[in-house]
């Protein structure tokens, strides 16, 4: 666990080691649509985990992402095919929705010293709840906006990838610069290391905490609606158990749960390693239901444990 | 640094002024629990209300209690984890796996194809391999806690399907059924094993010192070491304690539906299981922990769910009824929220 | 010829109703020598997707899913069409604005479901015109595409008898344990007055049998019980007496799904909706038709 | 100098600060000036309240009573940044930095260097790298700050106080891990601090320390104001009766019970022969005999923690063997180093040593506990009279034996981390800086205890930054220098001076 530097190469290798494989076991499985393919359909679990990866860094968790997301499906959704808001102010709106709703549990968090685990559990009932309010059927948006944004192609290396993709890459660009470049990222570093400390060398914890809520929740609405360009719908049973997604990739990308170390950016290999397991079993095609569980525990193992002998060695390497 | 105090230290504080009763970190929890039933009783006619039908008791505390004995399993067995500074998310497969390898080798006739006795057994040994695993990769590997249980959290259940093929074992054994729908003095068994598993760890914690062993590694793993603590024994022993539980949890869950539901039994479990921890007291960042306290989350969250049945909360409403209450009972333990109550009512 | 190949999306494993439909599925491609791709979304329509873009990718056939919900597949479809690679639902339909981005959908109606679960109380009310019934229902999975119609279909049906009212309502899941737990709960709550238990799936009724059999009252008799399905264990429910009637919403719809996708590939037309046969059955047939039952 | 300071109106001025916590009076109508060019330092036994003070005074704490005005305008610091806002930079007692960022971001942590909006990490380097060369502390300050000892991080800490531009510099024990050379640096930059107008607050336990830097002496005795003084009218008894109270203090630190001394037996216990560890220490050979008092000197960073730890197994040795009354122990663990009858103290309390939440009691019992096995509970009642027994031998100050060892101070903490390991009657104990912290007359008292044990047999490796305690009290002194055992003499072979020749490699 010392060499946090070192995780996030070795996750990435390990990754292009098991496309290498998975590509001479299933043919078709190295074409560049394929791959391009685990960034568009992975482009709202990325989002998500870039928020939560904020949040893990600075030792705590928030298990509401999934449900936000769906809430801002449904929300978007909503204010589109029933208010008829225009579609900028509706993202808009959510966003800021998303926002607040983080920022709340933040500040829940922070000033009346509450578990983030049972805020955000709270939190996770409530957001579905709250689509259930709205309506218990599927929306579907029929918005031009959504869909064009659902159905525009880019080109790219001969395959092609979705607006939502493009986003999500800048969001991590985003991220990346606010944790590594900003006062704020580092704040939210330091705070992971040792709140204690931190309150004493006069971070601004309080502002610190309750802003990474509040972008944990920013980034799951954001993942909302790029949801909503990739299903065109909103539903109160969409993304379940995201969050656990969101969290397993955040933790594959080399962030210690406890905080304090870890890179954004791994948060990207995080999510390409669970994307690339399902791919991996989707081109198999002979598993059944169950089989699809198991051989997903066995790839997360083997993945995990390599990972980690490959660090435990490093680091002696290093000594 | 307002932690609950040891088990044993407890025992010898001096007598209980109201001053520390008023201060004791169980009182929340029980308030949060005592409002509910509270409601119940104002809102639901006849909700206290008991009778004996079949020689044994009935009623909605009966249901309650008997509905919440495999989380309140569950909940004891993640408050070690917890204590140490893990979590254990794989709970739910145990439980479905330790169901289905029971209802598996009992078969589905009144005539058990094992005896009973083997198959809860090998349900049993199913669940302790499955903490095992959990508590090398955590303990030996140094997984983080989270990743090394979600494996066994995705495999287990598909594990549990493997053996039936994804159907839903039914189970006509009869003496299978008394684990979770059986009588004991009137009482639901149910409880007994709950309070049996109570009584053990308990006295465990009493006159053993594995309380303070887990709760030194728990809060300073370094420190624990260079006292000469095994911290990777301990380790692996809450984690295989956890599965235990769950697998006790699995059994009685399919002995009450007199099936093995590979796909649904347990699901999430796990995370009430750490709500129940959480809202007990036990935090979450390790150390202090309070058994009792998880008991009474378990509590806590069976009557709430109990309650919303009752009160005919239109389903689509449910989730948001259980957040709220989630959002104040939490609310209600925090010292600050108190502060700034009180000073908002002297303002 | 080269062998035909079908990529199957499905939604999971969740009820022995589609486990019993994945395998009617799996041996029906078995027997025609047509090669399955089979990939299981685990009840999330992001991998049911994924899997659909992964099926395009590998250059099937033909795609076939059963969607998870009905809307958010223009995008994907839009894709597989581009390919020209036909697609067929089974189980459920979609909500798409171009109809011709399937061929085909084989599956059940789950408001009709609804609607013949009511009907048969409606008969069974008409023979006590004076008695009043209180309803309870279990819902399946909130927000749930059967769900949500079997419970509008049965509510559409029994509002022609003023003397038919609906007391309670409450989510089981589709999952035994929970319809026993909410069952529990609403005898407590209503005791003695409750007259009929509705549930959505033959899962939640055997839980809630247990629970009547446990308040001490008679599931059959003193609570008539209907459901959807028509799984085995319902009918071993009603055989035993436990159990009113069952709905069936069959599952094996393999043999003609491999049927269709021949015809798809053939380019032989056909037809756009193809609805399955499904019988309802009351307990007094139950004994007679248990041996055909196959899942 | 003190007459013209008084001339002007002080810098900071504490005026009746009361503070309470659970079952104790931390402080009682306290009062306390700060010039400017002046420092002032704050004397005072083991949980007289001098740390409780500094974080009243910064905003960690908010007092039950009392005012504090700086400049003449009262202030109300409600955190630590707002005592940074108003220019009051400190050094708390515990080194309360992030270990997981690097050392050039702790030292500019909540005041980047900015440049484009960005944090300029180049410039930011730097600063760190010239700030901490002002000290002669020449490290890579891109390696996370945890992969240094106690020390450095000592040392960033200081510096980073340092580098703010502030009117009132506080600095709580900053000496208690360095050495003697260390201690000179930062005392020649204190003092040109100091003659650039800065108010130095500065807690110590040294009283050489205390006349070589201060100008004025407050004292405090059991969370009240003894008095101030003028510190060259001060004699060093004086202050230390006045810290202590009456002259017969004896109820407050009641003299420790003397182990009487045991038939010499001078058997050799422990024999390491080519112990090392790749680029940690070099293999090192070392025999400690029993009944000896072992002192391990050199200077920060020279490898004595490092020798100490592979001696109780809490690193694997990965060269050399070690036997232990004859017996060969390769030890993997500090549990086998234990069981056969080793003890170890850290250095680190904080990190390695105290279990916060715990209370005392179960603090001190730990180790012999986890000795005695996970079945074989201590009964309640023993453990009790235990901990009792050694918070009144000890002198620690604690409300309640059942008070978490967190609510101590830090000298209580240190007091009761060594209980743990006196409680086990190990055949040896190492003792890595063990009087860190701790007041002058407890350090006496412990000392002397320790080298009764010693003298029952019992054999004790020494490692202390205070080389005239070493020298004082070893029969036998290993030197090391850059993780190298340089050299080995007896008692008296060398002295005050010739010591640091050695030790700095001067010497032949
Ligand atoms: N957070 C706390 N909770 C309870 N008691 C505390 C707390 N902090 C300090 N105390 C008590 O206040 C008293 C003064 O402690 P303080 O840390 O100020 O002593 P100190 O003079 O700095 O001692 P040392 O020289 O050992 O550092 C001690 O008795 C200590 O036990
Ligand atoms: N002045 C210094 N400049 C650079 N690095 C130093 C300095 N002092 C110590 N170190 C570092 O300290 C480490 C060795 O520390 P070790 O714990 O062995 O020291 P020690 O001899 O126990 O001294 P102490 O106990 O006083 O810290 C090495 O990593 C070394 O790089
Ligand atoms: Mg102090
Ligand atoms: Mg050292």
């Amino acid at each position: 666990m010392k060499s946090p530097y070192f995780t996030p190469l070795v996750t990435l290798a390990l990754l292009l080691a098991m496309l290498g494989i998975g590509g001479a076991v299933y043919p078709g499985l190295l074409s560049v649509q394929v791959i391009l393919n685990l960034l568009i359909d992975n482009a709202f679990l990325l989002v998500l985990a870039i928020g939560m990866s904020f949040v893990i860094l600075s030792g705590g968790i928030d298990l509401s992402v999934g449900s936000v997301l769906a809430l801002a499906t449904m929300v978007s959704a909503w204010l589109l095919q029933v208010a008829h808001w225009p579609p900028l102010a509706a993202i808009g709106l959510v966003l800021l929705l998303g926002a607040l709703f983080g920022g709340g549990m933040g500040a829940m968090i922070h000033y009346f010293k509450l578990q983030p685990f049972i805020v955000t559990l709270a939190g996770m009932f409530l957001a579905r709840g709250l689509c259930y309010l709205i309506s218990i059927n599927s929306i579907t948006i029929d918005d031009p906006l959504y869909l064009a944004m659902s159905q525009t192609q880019l080109g790219l290396l001969g395959g092609f990838v979705s607006p939502s993709a493009l986003i999500a890459l800048g969001m991590l660009a985003l991220a990346v610069f606010l944790a590594h470049f900003t006062a704020f990222g580092r704040g939210v570093y330091a705070i992971g290391g040792n709140e204690q400390s931190a309150l004493m060398m006069g971070l601004p914890v309080a502002r610190t905490k309750v802003l990474v809520y509040a972008f944990s929740g920013f980034c799951a609405a954001l993942a909302g609606v790029l949801f909503s360009f990739y299903m065109l719908s909103g539903y109160g049973l969409h993304a379940q158990g995201t969050e656990l997604d969101a969290i397993a990739a955040v933790v594959i990308g080399g962030t210690l749960l406890s905080g304090g170390y870890g890179y954004v950016a791994g948060a990207l290999s995080g999510v390409l390693v669970l994307g690339t397991i399902q791919t991996l079993i989707a081109f198999d095609g002979t598993l059944s239901s169950w089989w699809t569980r198991i051989v997903i525990g066995a790839l997360l193992f083997i993945f995990c444990v390599v990972q980690r002998l490959m660090a435990i060695g490093a680091a002696r390497r290093a000594a | 640094m307002t932690a609950a105090p040891a088990q044993a230290a407890s025992k010898d504080k001096p007598a209980p002024a109201p001053a520390w009763l008023l201060r004791h970190p169980l009182l929340r929890p029980l308030a949060a629990l005592a409002v509910l039933l509270l409601i119940d009783l104002l809102a639901i006619p006849g909700f206290f209300h008991l009778s004996i039908k079949d020689g044994h008791l009935y009623g909605s505390l009966v249901d309650i209690v008997n509905r919440a004995a495999p989380l309140m399993l569950a909940a004891l067995g993640m408050t070690l984890v917890i204590a140490t500074r893990g979590i254990d998310i794989s709970v739910g497969a145990v439980v479905a796996l330790s169901g289905t390898v029971a209802a598996m080798l009992i078969g589905g006739a009144a005539q058990a194809q094992t005896p009973l006795g083997w198959a809860m057994a090998a349900a049993m040994g199913a669940a302790l391999l499955c903490g095992l695993w959990n508590g090398v990769l955590v303990a030996s590997l140094g997984l983080q806690p989270i990743v090394a249980t979600l494996i066994l959290m995705v495999a287990g259940r598909g594990l549990a399907q493997l053996l039936t093929d994804g159907q839903i074992v039914t189970v006509y054994h009869e003496p299978f059924f008394f684990l979770g729908g059986g009588h004991v003095a009137g009482l639901p068994f149910s409880l007994t094993v709950v309070a049996v598993v109570f009584a053990v760890i308990a006295l465990m914690m009493r006159k053993t010192a594995l309380g303070l062993f887990i709760q030194a590694v728990g809060i300073n793993p370094v420190a624990a070491r260079l006292a000469g603590l095994k911290t990777a024994s301990l380790i692996v022993f809450v984690y295989v304690f956890c599965a235990a539980c769950a697998g006790l949890a699995g059994l009685m869950i399919s002995s009450n539906i007199k099936s093995a539901d590979a796909n649904n039994a347990g699901l999430l479990l796990e995370l009430d299981a750490i709500l129940a921890v959480t809202l007990g007291g036990t935090s979450l960042a390790g150390g202090k922990f309070s058994l009792v306290g998880s008991v009474i989350g378990a509590l806590i969250i069976q009557t709430l769910t109990y309650t919303i049945y009752a009160l005919g909360v239109p389903p689509e409403v449910n989730m948001v009824v259980k957040s709220v209450v989630v959002f104040l009972v939490c609310l209600s333990q925090s010292a600050q929220f108190k502060h700034l109550f009180s000073r908002a009512r002297s303002a | 010829a080269k062998a035909l190949t079908i990529g199957f999306s499905q939604v999971g494993a969740e009820s022995e109703w589609r486990t019993a439909n994945t395998l009617s599925i799996k041996d029906a491609a078995k027997k025609e020598g047509i090669h399955l791709k089979f990939a299981d979304a685990q009840q999330r329509q992001e991998n049911q997707v994924k899997a659909i873009r992964s099926f395009i990718a590998q250059r099937v056939d033909v795609i076939a899913f059963s969607p998870v919900v009905e809307s958010g597949w223009e995008t994907v479809l839009r894709e597989a069409k581009a390919a020209n690679i036909p697609v067929i639902l089974t189980d459920r339909a979609v909500n798409v604005t171009d109809p011709s981005l399937y061929v085909a959908f084989i599956g059940s109606d789950f408001v009709e479901e609804g609607r013949r679960a009511g009907r048969w109380l409606l008969e069974r009310a008409a023979r006590t015109p004076d008695r009043t019934f209180n309803i309870v229902e279990l819902q399946g999975t909130v927000g749930s595409a059967p769900a949500i119609d079997r419970k509008n279909g049965f509510a559409e049906v029994i509002a022609a008898n003023p003397k038919l009212n609906i007391t309670r309502s409450q989510t089981g899941d589709f999952t035994r344990a929970k319809g026993k737990e909410v069952m529990e709960a609403f005898l407590k709550a209503q005791g003695k007055s409750i007259n009929v238990l509705y549930a959505h799936n033959d899962d939640m009724a055997i839980g809630a049998i247990q629970a009547i059999e446990e308040a001490g009252l008679k599931p059959g008799v003193d609570i008539l019980v209907i459901s959807i399905d028509g799984v085995k264990g319902a009918f071993q429910a009603m055989i035993a007496g436990k159990m009113n009637v069952t709905v069936e919403c069959s599952p094996l719809l393999g043999p003609q799904l491999m049927a269709i996708a021949r015809d798809v590939v053939a380019g032989k037309p056909v037809p756009k909706r193809i609805t399955t046969v499904e019988g309802v059955f009351p307990a007094e047939v139950a004994a007679k038709e248990l041996p055909n039952r196959k899942y | 100098m003190i007459e013209a300071a008084q001339a002007v109106a002080p810098v900071l001025e504490l005026h009746g600060i009361s503070k309470q916590f659970p079952g104790v009076n931390a402080l009682s109508n306290v009062t306390l000036k700060l010039y400017a060019g002046e420092v002032h330092t704050l004397m005072g036994q083991n949980g007289a309240g001098k740390s409780t003070l500094i974080k009243v005074l910064t905003g960690v704490y908010a007092p039950d009573g009392g005012t504090i005005v700086m400049e003449g305008r009262e202030i109300r610091p409600g955190s630590t940044q707002d005592a940074q806002r108003l220019g009051i930079s400190t050094v708390y007692q515990e080194v309360n930095l992030c270990p997981n960022l690097s050392v050039a971001e702790n030292m500019f942590i909540g005041r980047y260097p900015r440049k484009f909006g960005m944090l300029d990490w180049a410039g930011m380097r730097a600063r760190a790298s010239s700030l901490l060369e002002q000290l002669e502390v020449r490290i890579d300050v891109r390696a996370q700050l945890s992969s240094f000892p106690l020390a450095i991080q000592q040392m960033v800490a200081i510096s980073r106080a340092l580098n703010m531009s502030a009117r009132v510099l506080i600095l709580d024990e900053p000496t208690s891990s360095l050495d003697e050379a260390e201690v000179q640096l930062l005392f020649r930059v204190l003092r040109q601090l100091r003659d650039q107008g800065m108010a130095i607050l500065f807690v110590t336990h040294f009283l050489d320390q205390t006349y070589a830097m201060s100008d004025r002496i407050t004292v405090m005795r059991n969370g009240e104001r003894e008095g101030e003084y003028a510190c060259a009218a001060l004699s060093r008894l004086a202050l230390v009766n006045k810290m202590v109270g009456a002259p017969d203090a004896s109820e407050h630190a009641p003299a420790l019970p003397h182990p009487a001394a045991a038939h010499e037996q001078p058997a050799t216990l422990l024999r390491a022969r080519g112990l090392g560890r790749k680029g940690a220490l070099a293999p090192l050979d070392l025999d400690i005999r029993a009944g000896e008092m072992l002192g391990l000197c050199g200077l920060l960073g020279s490898g004595r923690t490092e020798a100490a730890r592979l001696l109780f197994g809490a690193d694997k040795a990965d060269s050399g063997t070690l036997r232990i009354g004859g017996r060969s122990h390769p030890f993997a663990s500090p549990r086998e180093a234990i069981a056969a009858g080793i003890g170890f103290c850290s250095e680190d309390r904080k990190h390695e040593g105290a279990i916060l939440e715990l209370s005392v009691r179960e603090n001190m019992i730990l180790a012999m506990q986890a000795r005695a096995g996970l079945l074989r509970a201590i009964p309640l009642r023993e453990q009790q009279a235990l901990a009792r027994d050694y918070v009144k031998w000890l002198g620690i100050k604690t409300a309640d034996i059942e008070a978490p060892i967190g609510s101590l101070s830090g000298g209580n903490q240190q007091k009761v981390l060594l209980a743990r390991w006196l409680v086990t009657r190990p055949a040896m104990l190492i003792l890595d800086e063990p009087t860190r912290g701790i007041d002058v007359r407890a350090k006496q008292d412990i000392m002397d205890y320790v080298s009764g044990l010693c003298r029952k047999g019992m054999a004790i490796l020494f490692i202390s930054s205070e080389l005239p305690e070493v020298l004082r009290c070893s029969d036998r002194l290993v030197v090391l220098r850059d993780r190298k055992a340089c050299g080995e003499y007896q008692r008296g072979e060398l002295d005050d001076t010739s010591v640091l020749q050695v030790i700095a490699g001067e010497a032949a």
